[in-house]
């Protein structure tokens, strides 16, 4: 590791608490501009509400679109966090720590953009809590046969974790922050800060808290894209029904999600100046990391294909046929290899584009990019050629409302990640110190090796 | 009768048991909690429903409907069980009656125009207003003796109606037309000619073995589109041998996609191809000698010698093999039947057309037979024998051009109901240029369609649901029927029925004109024919007494006899047309390269229907286009000219042109062009008006020459891009609709 | 810092002090190994297994319902012995340190396929013509043979490569200190090893780029194997995550394998002291996760074609699952996921030594009966057209059947302990690697042991 | 219903006998308060039809051909639609009734993208004209007063966001069943005709109970030219359809069976 510079932790607190202690040029402007594109937001919201779904591109037989790929989407994004936090925890891998933090809130306000997206996209979205067990004046209690019952489990379970991940990986900090502000702010901090004070037991809990979080959360982890995948894949629509979906869906959301993180860290770092936190070697671990992320799931992506044209039935090939052939999915197809995978993965296996920053920007923007293609390539053709009832074939076109709500998706996440770098810091504070106290060196020869703690 | 607690909460009390069951103040027993939620609405609250009798008058037909009335509206309409002619089945025209009747855009009130002809501008009168201003109206003219510069204009109509309407246009001197725009007068005229008849023969198209139809839509709005229907699915699958049958057509039409074989024609080649198939039945011995013998005067086959199939070919595009097979086919194949429909008639030789498809029928033996074109009786009183045909469109381009140079005389006063001349008459007869020459136009109409738009004074009439009338439907079942209108809703406006309105006219014309019409209101005119009925004393209704015979009939919705055996006529077999006559067309091949083949659309039929916005969201069965007009171009010329569905083109004729939007059919020759009526009007409510293009704006004036019909078969056209583009609104889906080949949505077998 | 700590002082096994002696002691060990019984009793199962290959072949490929056995016992053999090596390549590529012992005991499997490639050639007689069935190969008709030809065939070269390199260092340290009487053979497979940078550098690159092909080859050769074999066998079998199980089942049979064999070397072989608590719960970790993986993907394929119900999907589940086959699923059931991961979930058993080789031993016997309801079922359908027409009553094996299952035992054991012969069991030069990167340091008041990590 | 246990309703359509003539579509239309499908609705692929007659074509000119075959709810054993709904909107009733319960519907969709038949229609506008900023749209597309005095009281009229789809009719179902039971007899043959059945001129739709071995429906749903649409699926129909019969035709074989 070369390029660690060892830090006072005066240094480390400073560097790491600019965000919150002072505020930024950048961070008024950007916010405004971002609540903007939220206005736009709820304004085709409420329009929707208004004159109903009409307003949508959605008609017969596509009765989902834009608004569910989205949704896939963001719940994909969301597996950054877990995956991060809590698998590379396991495996005890030394780079994760200055990533764990931005992960986790990635996920979580993912997560939450990701579950508004069902609601609103029902017909009436003011009834939306009749999928909850509770039948006072329906007497009837919900389907537990339907996915869409299995879905908000899912996903409400995930949150629950993921936010106790967030906070219980921030209370050192919290106890920080405490001591480091006065007023209101000192209160507040207090109050959260459950009476921190970083004596070995506190410590010695709050890692073990971690280690059972993270082995408790991986099931979640697994289920919550599964159960997604599971929306789809029960049903009998074809190119949907398939079982392979669980699986490719989870892949398909480490992958972009971890992708999400890049880009994430990549601004981060140029944002709050933190390069001596988020530095090229993390860039060159996730990098690492995504080479086999990237290849599982086109493999996964080359099965679903496979069985797509399997054993010719017509109402399979129909829709590959389209897929493959018609504008634009063709296109897209081409895009979603080449962004997914070709370009990418290609570009990884050089140790010099993993540490290049700029590039890997590009290129985690170029992943999400696809895989937002790649639902929208998965789930729509299957609808458009329904069946062998070609007379009801339909093209579907996403409706001015649709688009609005998917650009304001991605201004409320980074929005409400912005606010909470306003409040909380986006590395975990103590595990920078924490790392730099395990940090450790072998004398080999004339060579100084890296080494870790065996814990 | 045991009722359990439970049916008690159904049957009465089942609002108030749903609403408490939906506040959930009570946990209910188990069937209703799981059910509730369907049962309260659809099926805990059954309405108190009355059903009462009466005639459909979405077109000429005259089926039996029974209209569903729950506290005093009018919620469904149904077929008659008891009436012969429709038997319980109804059209979709007929299903959407109810819009007729509860149309926003209803006139209301008699109206008098306060503004500019034209204008919409119009104020309210009272009803004694209105009659006293057109009684002295009438009056006068009268006393100027100039009654025969009043007009009368009406749909056709038969029975008591047109008794009323003859007798009072005969008292009082005036000039009485009647105007449908896909009239019947050639057909009309054959059936004179053939079998010295005023009304059609009824098809007996059920126990028919095999039918050739050379461009009769029976199965379309065409005649008695349901009874024609209900029998089609007896011929189909009615127990006896599959029925087969054949249309002859350019395009294929809705019959035309349920015969098992189409056969395109050049247009108005019809009775050549007729022609044709009597020369083959004739040379290979497979028609009724006598019958031949009468038809050729003895010459036998070179009596027609110039419809030798070799000759027909050229000119009709009918393969030899294919007329012989059709030949073949209908002697093989009897009890057979040959019919020919507005097509045919449609053209400068209409009359020759239909003469010659009909005469088939006597070649081939079919008349009077079962399975065949069997005769119907005189109805039996003289005032529902009366009879009001269509007046041919040469008829009113006279009217048109006296309208216009008010040579020999002016029109004075133009009295209009049931019937649009401005919105079908080609522009060219220059009808609508003349009206403004007309001192007064009054309408009757329900509705602001053209006419009535120009309409100096409105006096709306009743919907057909309030009020009272009568039909000996016209094709008849074959035995003597007559179907009785009642009001099923009180009016739910200030109207009065046109009959009613006629009779307060007469009366206060004073007794010259009030002769032969003693009735202060239709209905008791009706009861008048009613008394006639009873005193027959045979059909379907008897009764000791009037009152009842009355109740009854009006509750079995008519009077019908299956026993009835009045004298048919026997016709003797006429004499075949021995040169062949041609359709001639307005605009050369050259510069017009398309011939334009107007057909009626399935749901607006002449344009009658366009304010039912059921009628207008009714796919066409062969496009799935609602709400508009299409032109029908088929694939390759669509290709070759570069022009894909829903672009907006000018099809332009030398009478006119239109913009519309193209749907490439399939089904169409290269040669020919096909738009649906009903669309195009400038004033129709608002769900009627400004939609779609109006085909008969861009007809040419040519008629039958013989009997001076409407030829809208007699147009060549030429197309051009607009460049303009539009998603047609069509049920069909992105793709044309064709199965896979490995699974067949619709199964077919041998 | 974990809990596990104080119940076992040092997990590490206990490496002699110098390189030296490391060398002295294991080339010894090789040169005059143990267990010549269990050699000899292993060779007289091969012989079975010979006999019952002979009779199989003489029996003729007419009836393929017949070769359903067979189809298990060449398909279990891949599942497990050849899988077994993967673990050295996974853990090469992520660097545990605790593999160091076992690396070569896990390559050396690789020999088994030399056996199993020999197994599937009379069993490519037996695929039926493509026409009339559903397959990929549209009209390309011998395509499954020569596809599975050489993807095993490729397998096996990759996995002999993989060996050589790996071994190569040590053949030379062998050969160096061999007695006159072995020295022959080890020089001519030594080569010129001397040892230069340049050759190092050969061998790692060699190590890397063979283990990745031989995993890619693993995963592809599932995936042509089950297609092959199992689901274009039986009409309207569209399963795309089929493959993926099945190569995941391998994985964790493979896992099996490593484990049991590491269980005879610390047991029986003498290597007591190379073999410690490090080299079995950390595998033990890894047996846990894929046995619940076996149950993800199995699940995954069932739930969407118990919940489709078309009545295709429905004779899938019957033939294979819970038709005539029941009993066989249901143990292949319990003994792939159930009962591994109702142990593996106890702390005392995974971080145990016995634990994992138990439950390595159980997983063992439960893949093979996955593997007979599988293809034995799918080996009975017949005929084989569209649509399944009926499902196939059971077939119980028949003697060359029960001969055969004898020889796996032989295949396996007597190959390898043949190969143990030539090539040192265990890696030399890793096992100094590991001596030289591990060191004892003092921080704060307890001991901890430090890894180097070399980039 | 006590005896409605055992009583199965199902439809035959002979195609055969269907001229493609839209009367069923429009009986519909006027029986079930569909909302109108105006010309937008149309253009948006959505329209508002229980019941549609679809057409395929076959061949080329001259030798072309034109089936009509009328699709409404299938009314499966094994519907597709009802394990997907998570509040129970739409569940099989003790008749053989695939029932959809307006007011439990939130509208997820999910049962309509599930549907092989496209049988489900979504009320993607607002209908009542008195909502807010209703006035915004143009009146050629508002079903206006007075036209909803024809508005059937027997079945809800349904607000946005609702699915619906084909209930042969349950309204006259119960009402039947009802007027039966208050007479203390069975319910007769015949006596029960949804909308669509009742209009039909040809004759092509049939609807009874098909449990009972002496009604028609049943007679004719075992009639030799009789399938399933999409039978491979395994939703087990209540409607069957019966072979168009074409002399010129080959009959090409098809896959189910």
């Amino acid at each position: 590791m070369q390029e660690r510079r060892i830090l006072s932790e005066a240094q480390i607190n400073q560097g790491l608490l600019n965000g919150v202690l002072g505020t930024p040029s950048w961070f008024w402007k950007a916010a405004l501009l971002l609540m903007t594109v939220l206005g736009g937001g709820l304004t085709a919201i409420t329009v929707m509400l208004l004159f109903g779904l009409g307003v949508t591109g959605l008609g017969r037989p596509v009765f989902w679109g834009f608004m569910i790929v989205n949704f896939v989407f963001w719940v994909g994004i969301s597996h950054a966090g877990v995956m991060i936090s809590s698998i590379l925890r396991l495996c005890q891998a030394e780079w994760r720590r200055p990533v764990t933090r931005a992960a986790e809130v990635l996920t979580v306000f993912s997560l939450a953009t990701a579950a508004i997206f069902p609601l609103i996209h029902m017909g009436r979205m003011w009834r939306f809590y009749w999928v909850f067990p509770y039948d006072f004046d329906r007497m009837v209690w919900p389907d537990v046969r339907s996915p869409l019952i299995w879905d908000p489990s899912a996903i409400f379970t995930y949150l629950t974790g993921a936010s106790m991940f967030v906070y219980m990986a921030l209370l050192p900090d919290l106890g920080i922050l405490r001591d480091k502000t006065t007023g209101w702010r000192r209160r507040f901090y207090g109050a959260l800060s459950l009476g921190w004070r970083g004596n070995p037991r506190q410590f010695q809990l709050q890692f073990l808290l971690g280690v059972l979080l993270s082995g408790l959360i991986l099931p979640v982890f697994v289920s919550v894209h599964s159960i997604v995948s599971w929306d789809f894949a029960v049903s009998l629509v074809p190119a949907w029904h398939a079982t392979v979906f669980a699986p490719y869906f989870v892949i398909g959301a480490v992958h972009s999600g971890v992708s999400g993180v890049v880009t994430m860290m990549c601004i981060l770092r140029v944002a709050f100046k933190w390069h001596d936190f988020i530095r090229p070697e993390h860039f060159d671990s996730l990098g690492r990391l995504l080479i086999p992320v990237a290849t599982t799931w086109l493999y996964f992506f080359m099965l679903d294909v496979f069985f797509g044209i399997y054993g010719g039935e017509s109402r399979e090939l129909s829709v590959m046929n389209q897929r493959v052939f018609e504008f634009p999915w063709g296109l897209m197809l081409i895009a979603i290899l080449l962004m997914g995978y070709i370009i990418p993965v290609s570009a990884w296996l050089f140790r010099g584009v993993r540490r290049n920053i700029g590039l890997m920007f590009i290129l985690s923007i170029m992943v999400n990019i696809s895989m937002w293609m790649e639902r929208l390539w998965l789930i729509v053709p299957g609808l458009q050629n329904k069946e062998r009832l070609t007379f009801d074939w339909q093209i579907y076109t996403p409706g001015v409302v649709e688009i609005m709500l998917v650009v304001a998706s991605f201004a409320l996440v980074t929005f409400g990640v912005m606010l909470f770098s306003k409040f909380f810091p986006l590395i975990p504070v103590w595990e920078q110190k924490e790392g730099q106290v395990l940090h450790e060196e072998i004398q080999i020869g004339r060579r100084r090796v890296p080494a870790i703690i065996r814990e | 009768m045991e009722v359990s607690r439970r049916d008690f909460i159904k049957i009465t009390g089942a609002s108030a048991a749903g609403a408490v069951l939906f506040n959930g103040c009570q946990v209910p027993e188990r069937e209703m909690v799981l059910e509730s939620p369907v049962r309260i609405p659809e099926d805990t609250i059954n309405s108190f429903e009355n059903w009462y009798a009466s005639v459909c008058r979405q077109c000429g037909a005259g089926c039996g409907i029974l209209v569903r009335v729950v506290e005093g509206r009018a919620k469904k309409i149904e077929g008659n069980p008891d009436h012969p002619l429709n038997q319980g089945k109804l059209c979709a025209r007929g299903e959407a009656g109810l819009q007729a009747l509860y149309h926003p855009d209803r006139i209301r009130t008699p109206l008098r125009r306060s503004g500019p002809r034209g204008s919409g501008q119009y104020q309210v009168i009272t009803w004694d207003e209105a009659i006293a201003e057109l009684v002295s109206r009438l009056d006068d003219q009268a006393k100027q003796s100039s009654a025969d510069t009043v007009v009368i204009a009406t749909e056709p109509t038969h029975g008591l109606s047109a008794h009323i309407l003859n007798t009072f246009a005969r008292n009082y001197g005036a000039t009485l037309m009647a105007h449908e725009p896909l009239e019947h007068t050639a057909l009309y005229a054959a059936f004179k000619n053939l079998f010295g008849q005023e009304r059609a023969p009824h098809f007996d198209i059920q126990r028919a073995a095999s039918v050739l139809s050379f461009g009769a839509n029976f199965l379309e709005p065409w005649l008695s589109q349901v009874n024609y229907s209900r029998q089609y699915g007896e011929f189909r699958q009615g127990g006896r041998s599959r029925g087969h049958l054949v249309q002859v057509e350019p395009r294929l039409s809705m019959t035309a996609a349920n015969a098992d074989d189409w056969v395109p024609i050049n247009p108005g080649t019809d009775g050549v191809l007729a022609m044709a198939i009597a020369h083959v039945l004739i040379t290979e011995r497979l028609a009724d000698a006598t019958a031949v013998q009468a038809m050729t005067g003895g010459a036998g086959a070179d009596a027609l010698a110039a419809f030798r199939p070799e000759e027909a070919e050229k000119i009709t595009g009918v393969k030899v093999d294919k007329i012989k097979e059709l030949a073949r086919g209908l002697a093989a194949k009897s009890p057979s039947l040959v019919i020919g429909g507005s097509g045919p008639a449609g053209h400068t030789n209409g009359l020759f057309n239909i003469t010659a498809i009909y005469a088939l029928n006597f070649l081939l033996g079919n008349i009077g037979k079962s399975g065949g074109v069997q005769f119907n009786p005189a109805p039996p009183t003289p005032e529902l024998a009366a009879n009001l045909p269509a007046t041919p469109m040469r008829t009113w381009g006279q009217l048109a051009s006296r309208i216009q140079n008010k040579q020999p005389k002016p029109v004075n006063l133009l009295l209009v109901h049931n019937a649009n001349p401005l919105y079908s008459l080609p522009p060219t007869l220059g009808f609508g240029n003349g009206l403004k020459n007309i001192a007064v136009i009054v309408s009757f109409s329900s509705f602001m369609d053209e006419t009535t738009a120009m309409a100096d004074l409105i006096l709306p009439d009743h919907s057909y649901l309030e009020s009272w009338g009568e039909d000996s439907p016209d094709p008849g079942v074959g035995y003597q029927a007559v179907g009785l209108q009642q009001p099923t809703v009180e009016p739910s406006y200030s109207t009065r029925s046109f009959m009613d309105v006629i009779l307060a006219l007469a009366k206060g014309l004073g007794e010259k004109t009030r002769s032969g019409l003693p009735w202060d209101d239709y209905k008791g005119a009706l009861e008048d024919i009613g008394k006639k009925l009873f005193a027959l004393n045979r059909g379907s209704v008897r009764a000791p007494d009037f009152a009842s015979f009355w109740h009854g009939a009006l509750q079995r919705g008519g009077w019908w006899d299956t026993q009835s055996s009045p004298t048919l006529p026997n016709p003797r077999p006429p004499a075949l047309s021995r040169q062949m006559s041609l359709p001639g067309f307005e605009g050369s091949d050259t510069e017009y390269p398309f011939y334009l083949h107007v057909y009626a659309s399935n749901s607006l039929y002449d344009g009658r229907g366009a304010h039912l916005p059921w009628l207008q969201m009714t796919p066409d069965p062969m496009t799935t286009v609602s709400w508009q007009t299409w032109v029908e171009i088929n694939p390759k010329t669509a290709s070759q000219m570069g022009f894909k569905e829903g672009d907006i083109v000018i099809v332009e004729s030398p009478a006119g042109k239109l913009e519309v939007p193209v749907y490439v059919y399939p089904a169409i020759p290269p040669n020919v062009v096909a738009i649906p009526t009903g669309q195009g009007h400038s004033s129709m409510g608002r769900y009627g008006e400004r939609r779609g293009a109006n085909p008969f704006l861009i007809l040419s004036s040519k008629t039958e020459e013989s009997t001076g019909a409407m030829a809208w078969g007699a147009t060549r056209v030429r197309i051009s891009k607009t460049g303009k583009s539009y998603r047609l609104p069509k049920l069909e889906g992105s793709v044309l609709a064709v199965e896979p080949d490995d699974y067949k949505v619709v199964e077919i077998t041998r | 810092m974990q809990e596990h700590h104080h119940a076992h002082t040092d997990p590490r096994p206990h490496l002699p002090e110098t390189p030296q002696e490391i060398t002295r002691d294991l080339l010894g060990k090789f040169f005059n190994p143990r267990g010549r019984a269990l050699f000899v009793f292993a060779g007289l199962l091969f012989l079975l297994g010979i006999v019952g290959f002979v009779m199989r072949v003489s029996g003729g490929f007419a009836h393929r319902a017949e070769w359903g056995y067979y189809a298990v016992v060449v398909v279990y053999l891949l599942s497990t012995a050849q899988a077994a090596p993967l673990l050295a390549v996974a853990t090469r590529l992520t660097k545990g340190y605790w593999r160091k012992p076992f690396v070569r005991a896990a390559e050396l499997f690789t020999v088994v396929g030399v056996v199993n490639f020999v197994l599937l050639l009379p069993l490519l007689m037996v695929v039926p013509p493509l026409e009339g069935r559903r397959t990929f190969w549209v009209e390309w008709e011998g395509a499954p043979q020569a596809m599975l030809f050489l993807g095993m065939f490729g397998l096996v070269v990759c996995g002999l490569g993989f060996l050589y390199t790996s071994a190569m260092p040590d053949i030379a340290a062998a050969r160096d200190h061999a007695p006159s009487g072995r020295r022959g053979l080890l020089a001519s497979l030594a080569r010129q090893w001397v040892g230069t940078p340049y050759q190092w550098r050969v061998v790692t690159q060699g190590i890397t780029y063979f283990g990745c092909f031989y995993l890619m080859m693993l995963v592809g050769m599932h995936f042509l194997v089950s297609v092959e074999f199992a689901i274009s066998f039986v009409p309207g079998w569209r399963d795309p995550i089929f493959p993926a199980f099945h190569a995941i089942s391998s994985i964790q049979a493979g896992l099996a394998m490593l484990l049991v064999a590491m269980g005879m070397y610390r047991y029986f072989g003498g290597y007591r002291q190379y073999f410690a608590l490090d080299q079995f719960w950390n595998p033990g970790k890894l047996l846990l996760a894929f046995s619940l993986l076996w149950f993800y993907f199995w699940w995954s394929a069932f739930i969407i074609f118990w919940y489709g119900r078309t009545p295709a999907e429905l004779g899938v589940l019957e033939t294979t699952m819970f038709g005539p086959y029941k009993t066989a699923f249901i143990i292949g059931f319990l003994l792939n996921f159930a009962l591994p991961v109702f142990l593996l979930i106890w702390n005392p058993v995974r971080t145990s030594i016995k634990g994992p080789i138990i439950v390595g031993s159980i997983i063992l016997v439960g893949n093979f009966f996955d593997r007979i309801r599988i293809y034995a079922a799918s080996f009975s359908v017949d005929p084989i057209g569209l649509e399944l027409e009926h499902v196939p009553a059971a077939r119980l094996p028949e003697l060359a059947d029960y001969l055969l299952f004898a020889g796996v035992f032989g295949f396996i054991v007597f190959t390898y302990m043949l190969a143990m012969r030539v090539i040192p069991p265990m890696a030399l030069w890793e096992l100094k690697e590991y001596q030289i990167l591990t060191k004892v340091r003092t921080l704060g008041r307890n001991q901890v042991i430090v890894i180097g990590k070399p980039e | 219903m006590d005896m409605a246990e055992d009583r199965k309703w199902g439809m035959v359509v002979d195609i055969d006998r269907c001229t493609g003539c839209q009367a069923c579509v429009i009986a519909c239309q006027t029986e079930n308060n569909i909302l109108l499908s105006t010309e937008d609705i149309v253009q948006q692929s959505r329209s508002m039809v229980w019941m549609r007659i679809e057409r395929y074509w076959e061949g080329e000119f001259p030798d072309i051909k034109a089936r009509f075959i009328p699709i409404m709810c299938q009314h499966c054993e094994n519907a597709p639609c009802e394990p997907v709904c998570p509040v129970y909107a739409t569940y099989h009733n003790n008749e053989g009734l695939n029932v959809q319960v307006y007011n439990r519907c939130v509208g997820t969709r999910y049962c309509a993208n599930n549907c092989p038949y496209s049988a489900r229609v979504f009320n993607y506008w607002e209908r009542n004209t008195a909502a807010p900023f209703m006035d915004l749209v143009p009146p050629a597309q508002r079903v206006a007063e007075p036209m909803n005095e024809y508005l059937n009281p027997d079945v809800t009229v349904r607000t946005k966001g609702i699915m619906e789809k084909c209930t042969f009719c349950v309204q006259r179902i119960h009402k039947v069943s009802l007027d039966a039971k208050a007479r203390g007899e069975d319910i007769k043959d015949g006596d029960v005709q949804p909308a669509c059945v009742q209009a039909c001129p040809t004759g092509a739709l049939v609807f009874g109970d098909l449990n009972s071995p002496s009604s028609k429906a049943s007679k004719m749903s075992k009639d030799e030219r009789g399938y399933h649409l999409l039978e491979d699926l395994g939703t087990a129909p209540s409607v069957t359809y019966l072979k168009k019969v074409d002399p010129q035709h080959a009959g090409t074989p098809s896959r189910t069976h």
